[in-house]
């Protein structure tokens, strides 16, 4: 009682809670889920981007698309690191990815179907990411907070290669127009929908708010992502698909139509068109590579003296 | 088709399309791995080696545009060719298969390669290829060191991890002749000075190989007769396959700008 | 993209490109297996039924571009497509895996296609249709005869052989809610009396499906949410793999004739 | 002795020998040799072909070559069916040639990089074979001539098929040519090394030709391939890639330039391109397919009653 006290004046006081500070076990607990939840997401997220590397249609594009997944692995090497901090293994972790316990965003279970979606990825979401994550490079807990920093920066540059791409198909030709118009539509409210429910369904956020790991409610962030997004889709010349959307005078923000939560819940529940697909997709990688990571330790067992592998292939 | 070499700058023109298609080919192989690696670790890994790979191509074809003065991008190049064109060597084009056959294959590769850049480095005629590889040198020295790690912890592994390796060893050495073979094309650059001879840089990767294989426990297999065929565009038949993914986009959507 | 439907004559195109289509795909999925199967009376069976479909396809697409009346061919719609334009459903597009995977999709396509073809044989006002269909009537009862009972050997097998196929079943049942599913095109074909109303052979695909999971012992599993997208262009990622391979030689030798 | 002598006598009278009649162990031996080789052909000659079924350029193409393909497998079914007359199994004959220890024929190890190699294939590689297997028809040992009747049926009209995918190149696009023109470069020499090493080289022909296993030399079956091949190549306005190739007035047959045995004994010995490739690809389909041959076998033991999956593919 007292120690909780004690714990929220130093949130209060915005000082940064470190991994071998006293902590509450919720704190810890909501830490740890929200932050795996994160690592997986840019893991599973390098699936749907990846499905069009080898197609990439320029060797620029190629190369940058290869360079911004492998920043997503970066992004989930961090976190998972940030989260070990936190007392929970990276295994441990992983285990409950594969098992399909814990989750991750569901706007990866939509597919790519065209080389538009690669843009529209970036663009909204990534730009959905960024407006969620940004508070949370101020986020109460320090290992957090700091791995956000690096990953905002990186995502930013992410989101304007990704508006580079939509630009560019938005000034080509009419076919290429309308592949990112139909991006565009199928992206759209997935991405409003990474915002999570509505305010006045969403449970945990009171406490997380309360204790600075959020600092804003859903509804705030989703509409600051459409008020931002707005007014780039009209400078691409592209139609946002919500014939709901206007502005409004009175609340200075747009009004947009209702979301489709029960398609929200099936893909959250996993049937969404690419769960089972992502979860294979990722347990077959784990699992043909279990002997590699066996091989490896077995051979550092050897040569006690070599160093371990992550420090080596981070350099 | 891989046609006659008519003249001394179509020589240069088709022996460095020949550096550049290896990089290509190799770096989409390595990029075939993204989302799918053994460890997240090596996912970043593999996509480094890629991207270096990539980045080489790219300058490469610039350079190979720029000789040739006809106006060909380097897109035009990487995507715009006929299979029977593509002259990268056999080696570079072989599937990925599991990680211990694109960590030898890798090591194969890359113990040629930074001899090979280091050397022209040192040695080349040409300004733009001096830039290109002192770059790919560095890169490629990393490729060497990581690769040949790997392919020691395989080989010096589990039974099984080394099983796999004797596998790749068995599948991929009969490549590796290819590295050293001189096209008549390659022949002129060589005499012109813009690269080097690869007979002078056989005792460095048969001294790299041995040292690995020996840290790994792998033996040197006898090889009969050494594959050949990619350098006058005779590819294997997986090589179709990759072209069709590659250059999809370039042939479904002809003369965009993307 | 899978645009609006306009007008009663391109629904109709439509509905019949959504029957081409299927035929298209997973003949080529089984087209896939040549000289991968595993026994030699499969690679005879996979190919029988593979030119089966891409028969089906070509007279399908043939009387669509007649339909049409725009001078369009079979391989124009078969290869000169977007991948947004084809509106095949998700079951056909779905890799082969193994042969438990490959045998329980044809069970379920066959399974509703056979009733399908007869009953376009009996009610469509169509001719053409009605001769298509008369054929491949006959030909979907020997696939569904053959899948049938290998997927009942499969399941009623060895340990492996029923896990796999439980598998398969967990995998792919959610993609048959597609098969009844009625596009708004489809709707108006249906009205005009050229196809038949799916609703009205989803008892016999019921049945067919229960008596085979009997003898196979299977269990039906419960699915929440049926997928579906396919009807609408929206296609899983395989797809694209899939079709960067049937497309890329008219794609890459535009207007040539083979 | 007088056995062989008896033996002798029947094969000159052109009897027919038949599964169940008596007959010289080298007479079994060599027919059981030489029909293996030639199903395996058949199965490994899927695999070339095989590899643009899914890349055909047209509906068409593609049905053509698929059921192409498909004929191979019935012809390997036909011919495994007739050794096993010879009392060897379709199992103990797969067993040999997937461990190498059994030939099949060296053409199949070279690649199909384009689609003309599809065109020449049929042209070249199954005119050949045709003009090897047409005295087959009349091989001593009835079930393999019953068969090869057949098999050749089929073959020439594959012939005609591939003859005619060249001929559409070579009026097509200059690039088209340029692609048949190539192929044939190609696959020129390689076919004239099917009818095996010069007479001078051959072993076991003359106790084949005694036989009547086989009633024409190599050398004579090369020379006649050659005459009907060469006009057909004119025709289609190709240059076979030969610069001896000259018509001879005295023999009244065409000289032809060396070949390169070396290659020959290289492929052979399993050092072709493809030879590695090839092997893998049966070996693996094999592997991964024994879980289902179990199955079947399993469930035919629980129901007895059930009729031979063969019998049934057969259908």
């Amino acid at each position: 009682e007292e120690f909780l006290k004690a714990f929220q004046a130093r949130v209060d006081r915005e000082e940064k809670i470190e991994p071998n500070d006293p902590m509450p076990e919720g704190y810890r607990r909501t830490l740890v889920r929200q932050i795996g939840q994160h690592a997986h997401s840019e893991i599973v997220g390098m699936l749907p981007e990846g499905n069009w590397i080898t197609r990439a249609p320029s060797l620029r594009r190629k190369i940058a698309l290869l360079a911004k997944v492998q920043d997503e692995g970066g992004h989930g090497l961090y976190l998972y690191s940030a989260a070990e901090t936190l007392g929970v293994s990276r295994e441990q972790m992983t285990e409950e990815l594969l098992s399909g316990k814990a989750k991750y965003s569901s706007i990866f279970n939509y597919p790519t179907p065209t080389w538009a979606d690669i843009g529209a990825i970036g663009w909204l979401v990534d730009g959905a990411a960024i407006m969620n994550q940004i508070p949370l490079c101020r986020c109460s807990y320090g290992p957090y907070a700091r791995a956000m920093i690096r990953v905002c920066k990186e995502e930013s540059f992410h989101q304007r290669q990704g508006y580079e791409i939509m630009m560019t198909l938005a000034k080509g030709s009419e076919e290429q127009k309308e592949m990112a118009q139909d991006a565009l539509n199928r992206w759209w409210w997935p991405s409003l929908m990474m915002f999570g429910p509505s305010d006045s369904e969403s449970t945990n956020s009171d406490q997380s708010m309360m204790w600075k790991i959020k600092r804003f409610s859903n509804d705030e962030l989703r509409q600051k992502f459409i008020t931002a997004t707005v007014p780039q889709a009209e400078y691409l010349g592209l139609t946002i698909p919500d014939p709901d959307l206007r502005w409004n005078e009175k609340t200075q923000a747009y009004d947009h139509g209702e979301i489709d939560w029960a398609e929200f819940k099936a893909v959250i529940k996993g049937d969404g068109q690419m769960n089972r697909d992502r979860l294979r997709a990722r347990n077959k990688a784990w699992d043909e590579g279990a002997w590699v990571r066996e091989a490896a330790l077995a051979h550092a067992r050897k040569r006690a003296d070599m160093k371990p592998i992550a420090q080596e292939a981070a350099e | 088709m891989a046609a006659a070499v008519a003249s001394a700058e179509d020589a240069v023109l088709r022996a460095i399309l020949e550096i550049a298609d290896d990089g290509l080919i190799l770096g989409h192989r390595l990029s075939e791995w993204c989302g799918h690696a053994p460890m997240l670790e090596e996912e970043l890994a593999l996509a480094n080696m890629g991207l270096d790979l990539l980045g080489q191509a790219r300058a490469l074809y610039a350079h190979a545009g720029a000789l040739e003065g006809k106006g060909r991008t380097e897109d035009d190049f990487a995507f715009l060719r006929r299979e029977r064109d593509y002259v990268n060597c056999l080696l570079v084009e072989r599937d990925n298969r599991d990680f211990a056959h694109t960590m030898l294959r890798q090591l194969y590769f890359a113990a040629f390669m930074q001899p090979f850049w280091h050397a022209t480095v040192q040695t080349s005629s040409d300004e733009t290829l001096r830039g290109i590889a002192a770059k790919a040198d560095k890169e490629m020295s990393y490729h060497l060191r990581h690769s040949g790690e790997w392919v020691i912890r395989m080989g010096d592994g589990t039974e099984e991890s080394a099983a796999r390796m004797a596998d790749a060893v068995n599948e991929l050495h009969r490549y590796t002749g290819e590295l050293f073979m001189v096209s008549p094309a390659r022949q002129q650059a060589i005499a012109a000075g813009l690269l080097p001879d690869p007979e002078s840089l056989r005792d460095e990767w048969d001294e790299t190989i041995a040292t690995v294989f020996r840290a790994a426990k792998l033996e040197l297999p006898e090889i009969r007769t050494m594959q050949k065929g990619g350098r006058d565009g005779i590819h294997g038949e997986d090589m179709g396959h990759l072209l069709a993914e590659l250059q999809f986009m370039q042939r479904a959507y002809p003369g965009q700008t993307w």
